[in-house]
């Protein structure tokens, strides 16, 4: 089918079913038996086998009418890793439902003493029959207290280097051995837990991939990951939603402040707004090069930049609005939004990988240069020190 | 200047530090933070009655120390490390300095005890001097809890006002950093007591901002130092990639840095405490430049450690962001830091 | 705006990089840098009459290729690059850009074939309009070589002037990067001709200069290129303590901060070289935001390029001071970026 | 002795002797003949064997009175390394030369491959009957074509870690073996030469310290090199010589240029001057702590913190003088300064230790951060990678 008759065909199926006012479940249930859900995915896993044009052809039509619920075969994050990785089993038990959001899913990696160095897990997983004893703590799991499922790194084998023994599972979050707790974050808002693993169960059966395999698991998960974040490419936070892309109109505070007639503000503003251009235009350039199949050097910079441009901006809003920096609440609507984007620009600079982690990917995957030497490498994780 | 302190200068330090360290401790900090006034009455009790500290710069005449500008920058220092949790900039420092200008006796004890504690109301600009005062200001430290406010309106001429008095409004403001308090005043046709001799009430004035400066300045170097204490401990004792996270260069050269602000900022803070201390015609420009660079100093070294720290450092839990919210709050207190470096370099030209 | 070039475009860059690889290295650069001219004639043949590049920006019917600002930042970013020596910002862009606008078709065929060149004098300020034009004006570039002179005089109008002509004095100025020359210019009643329409005049004035930033920041951003790609190359071969430096975080980070500043360099160049194509209302802000931009980013990568190198970077021998000096001047060729900022800042606020 | 009477015996023997009019050879030996010269040392070698406080007594007289001469046991690098490491037959030979100024010196260390990791050296000496052969290159040598010896770091065995196979010569510059060539800086300026050592032969006996004791040498060597670098605290240039100690007055700058009433010049002014204060301030301080004999940690952070105030200077002047900033050369004085400036300030930031160098000594040294761990510490230097 060439891909006009193929958007007809889409538009015309939209048309006739879908409605704004439709319940989401049913809706979703419709777009996954008609293909529409991952149409990139062969027919045996509720896809149409379509090449990328074709697949972006039919997503095209799903954003023209406004309707969600299609390609999934790029953004969901958990449906991909399970087809990946999955069993024929796993497949059959999770692929639909995930694709249904009828499963609700967080991630289980980063552990206080694993934040950089990732593959530096602690937490244990332990076979015991038809199943794992699963033991440690978990941090920054957004979504914990309600998830169903949790996507698991954790150590099987510590007599191997660090990212030999690590094995990856879906583990049901509603059972003894997890207990959830919210983490307050410096800004007062709470959007993460800690989870804490106390002889936690998971059915080997709900492993993805082979034991010891589950570092090359996560790469998988993480790059879907990645692409979900530029999909929203949005901050954590909905408490300051700005107008004009949630990004804060630096000039119209000025004016509102009488400082739009200061020559080193007027700088300040000029600078902020050059680094957001910037990073809008870098973006698009990356989006070219992806579409071209170039693979593309600027998304990395994206993040390092976006992280520089945060904390700028927060630095601005604090000089334009003076003393009332010194205030919090919605009683100073403004200088609570420069205190918040102050503080939050480090959940850039921190979170998803710190911008010094960032700068060695930059250096060693786009300008190669070498890593640093490991000493590690090929030690057993038991022997690498670690944190007292 | 020679940056060496006496050894009474020493043992003061000293006795703040040790005080402080039994209590002013994070629980301490955080539960003073979290009530209704922001300040620790056991802490500045102790402070008051076992260091005569609430009347370090008071004349001993008025039960006061006698001590001056290195003295008072010594203490805040100490202060400003630890967090501390009280109103001794407004009253100890801001309050006690305009009342001993102003040659004025009959508060000076009261506040030198620590029994009563004052503070200034800066507000030339909002309330105008006359029988009954008039006016709103905003952003007055510790403007909630103290007992006396010295109000300077325009003229300058000081008043003193009792906040309990009819047509006293007094609103607590919502402060992003809970160790430090200010209030929104206001005051409608309010009857006040002149306080001081009229012809030399604006370099009382003078001063006292100038005190305020230097004082806030060393607070600000003590907090900046202490960040970077907390930053480089944790740099050694966290382990990433089977290293202490310190052994990478990107940490250990932005302590490096950083230890470059922190040694400047107390440089700069003392220079301009010698000054003030010796009345220099230097003094002017150098509180200015202290104020300056101490407040941008603070926030980087608070800002810098709670990225070195990374996640932990992002926590309401842990104490990076109280250093942040301080250093924050300071930055914009006597006006922020380009306000002050334009004041220092307007000084140093106009002296030619 | 898609960043997206088109086959020509790429043929174009391929085109011009190829000649300049041939004949602008390092040695070609040095010695147009200590010639008398600071002009590589030889090269200025080829790139006019090889790939017609003088004529670039020349309407067809004038001799030339009739491109727009896209196809003139292509050129220039890869001028950049290589340092190339010659007269083709102040003929080849500014003087055909303003004839062009002018429509004047007078000279515009000599300057398309590279035979003649040009420059224009910006001298709105120092030189009246009348019949005898008289007046100075310093830091014009290229004004030594140029065969001829477009003086745009007070009002605005623009002047014809021969550079021969009696009472036209023109004294190089002794320029920090030999690479881009400059001259003062004195008229003493020198006759000259109006050029052109004055009712089309100011406009045609201004453009020339949104062009001129335009395919300066594009040379900036090319030139910035090439010094981060001569930092990441020494970075990977330089070996000390056993290992290449660029795998010390300290080089690395810098060089990946760097690569921040080139692709945003990048990316403002040609947001502004496409507005500008587009005859968009952003132009002007795009214009001054990218000449801004790019003078920052090229003088910071310049500069890191030799902290990178080391001691050998901080030799005459090596060609990383080049590329400073390149930086530094170009950041002061058409203003400041301070004033660039605020002139980009204007032009929003007042756009609303 | 007691101070007072040791001060006006100095003072006495200087109204006796010291005429500014004297020749400068005769004059030196008077101080050297009678022990002021180097008051520390022991009788036996010219000195006088006083205590710190006797000796700083003398040289304070000498300051008083303006006569050169005295307190070369704490500022005569060449001396020092002699007296400290050389056989008595070399302190007989160099002792006296060296204090009379008759011997010129320079440093052979750094090489083109060489420079932060100093240890990495690959010049080699290799013993031949009474003397030792040397070849390799040096490069930032002062004073190499008027210089009578060099002090030269040469690698006398590569089959042992770096730091341990490296020995310390008195090299006699003034053979067929040794060419000077000049070495021009960025600048344009020549201040240094590059040393190409060919078959250059230098006595065994001209050897500081034991074979493969260089390094250590070496580190005493360093160590008087700071302390004259201390006492001048000049940069290496004389050319661009500023009223009020070499600095330029910033605002005097700026009134001249019609800049001193842009908000934004002031801030970037009071910037600089704060720095240089700051700067100030912080050498007044390590001078105390060193007088009170505590170690200071601030003198280690002077020359990072002249970096940035250099760098910081000269882009200020730039942003001042503007357009004047493209220009060089005598008509042109602001902006040949504030060329000069920006690209001098590389002096600082790059030699005598890189500011990045700079970051680690303070990292490890004053804030107690671990070291990189290095792989080569006990590897043999002939096997440690070298650039191509």
């Amino acid at each position: 089918m060439n891909i006009d008759s193929l958007r007809s065909e889409v538009r015309q199926w939209l048309a006739d079913h879908w409605d704004l006012a439709a319940d989401r479940a049913e809706w979703l249930a419709a777009v996954v038996d008609r293909g529409y859900a991952v149409p990139r995915w062969s027919r045996e896993d509720f896809g149409l086998g379509l090449d990328e044009e074709s697949a972006e052809a039919v997503e095209a039509e799903f954003r023209r009418a406004g309707a969600p619920g299609s390609g999934q075969d790029r953004t969901n994050l958990w449906a991909n890793t399970v087809l990946a990785y999955g069993s024929a089993d796993l497949r059959q038990r999770f692929l639909r439902p995930l694709l249904l959001g009828e499963i609700r899913m967080c991630l289980l990696y980063s552990e206080p003493g694993a934040g950089s160095d990732l593959a530096g897990l602690r937490t244990t997983a332990v076979p015991d029959g038809d199943s794992y004893r699963v033991d440690g703590q978990k941090v920054w799991t957004s979504n914990a207290a309600e998830a169903d499922y949790g996507m698991l790194i954790a150590r099987t084998d510590p007599e191997v280097p660090k990212h030999r023994g690590i094995s990856f599972f879906f583990l049901p979050m509603d059972q003894p051995g997890v207990t959830v707790r919210p983490l307050r974050q410096m800004t007062g808002e709470a959007h993460f837990n800690e989870v804490f693993l106390t002889d936690a169960r998971v059915p080997a059966a709900n492993m993805l991939g082979e034991p010891g395999q589950g570092w090359r698991v996560l790469q998988t998960a993480l790059a879907y990951e990645r692409v979900v974040l530029a999909e929203s490419n949005r901050g954590a936070s909905t408490r300051h939603a700005k107008k004009d892309g949630g990004e804060v109109d630096l000039i119209e505070l000025a004016r509102r402040h009488g400082r739009l007639d200061d020559p080193v503000v007027r700088q300040d503003i000029a600078r902020v707004l050059t680094l957001r251009a910037a990073n809008r235009w870098n973006n698009q350039r990356a989006q070219a090069e992806l579409e071209q199949g170039t693979s593309s050097s600027l998304a990395s910079l994206g993040k390092l930049l976006m992280s520089r441009l945060l904390h700028e901006t927060g630095r601005v809003q604090t000089a334009i609005v003076g003393a009332e920096a010194m205030l919090e609440g919605a009683d100073h609507p403004d200088g609570d939004d420069a205190n918040f984007a102050a503080m939050n620009a480090y959940f850039t600079s921190i979170g998803g990988g710190t911008d010094q982690i960032q700068r060695n990917i930059i250096g060693e995957r786009i300008l190669r240069l070498p890593k640093e030497p490991d000493r590690f490498r090929d030690v057993p994780f038991r022997e690498i020190p670690k944190s007292g | 200047m020679t940056f060496d302190f006496t050894d009474e200068q020493r043992a003061l330090r000293q006795a703040v530090r040790e005080l402080l360290d039994d209590h002013s401790a994070e629980p301490a900090v955080r539960a003073a933070a979290a009530s209704a006034t922001g300040v620790d009455q056991d802490l500045w009790k102790l402070l008051a009655e076992q260091l005569g500290l609430a009347g370090l710069v008071v004349p001993e005449g008025c039960g006061g120390a006698g001590a001056g500008p290195v003295e008072l920058a010594i203490v805040l220092e100490e202060m400003g490390k630890k967090l501390f949790c009280g109103p001794y900039l407004s009253s100890s420092v801001l309050a006690a300095t305009l009342l001993t200008e102003l040659s004025c006796a009959e508060f000076l004890p009261d506040l030198a005890s620590g029994q009563r504690t004052a503070t200034v109301v800066f507000a030339q600009q909002s309330i105008a001097a006359g029988e009954g005062l008039s006016g709103e200001q905003r952003f007055v430290l510790d403007g909630a809890t103290a007992d006396l406010l010295l109000v300077v309106a325009g003229g300058p001429r000081v008043f003193a006002v009792d906040p309990a008095a009819g047509g006293v409004s007094i609103q607590p403001m919502s402060t992003v950093d809970g160790t430090r308090r200010l209030a929104a005043i206001t005051l409608d046709d309010v009857p006040a007591r002149p306080v001081g001799d009229p012809g030399s009430t604006a370099a009382a004035v003078d001063w006292t901002l100038r005190t305020g400066e230097v004082a806030l300045a060393a607070e600000q170097a003590g907090g900046a130092r202490a960040a970077l204490d907390m930053a480089v401990a944790y740099a050694r004792a966290r382990f990433q990639f089977g290293r202490a996270i310190g052994s990478f260069q990107a940490i250990k050269h932005l302590c490096a840095d950083l230890l470059v602000e922190v040694e400047s900022a107390y440089s700069t803070a003392y220079a301009a405490a010698w000054a003030l201390a010796e009345r220099s015609p230097e003094a002017t420009a150098l509180a200015a430049m202290a104020q300056a660079f101490c407040s941008d100093a603070f926030v980087r070294v608070a800002a810098d450690n709670i990225q070195i720290h990374g996640g932990i450092g992002f926590t309401w839990e842990h104490p990076a962001h109280l250093y942040l919210r301080r250093a924050r709050s300071s930055a914009q207190l006597l006006g922020d830091a380009a306000t002050h470096r334009e004041r220092y370099l307007s000084a140093i030209v106009d002296q030619g």
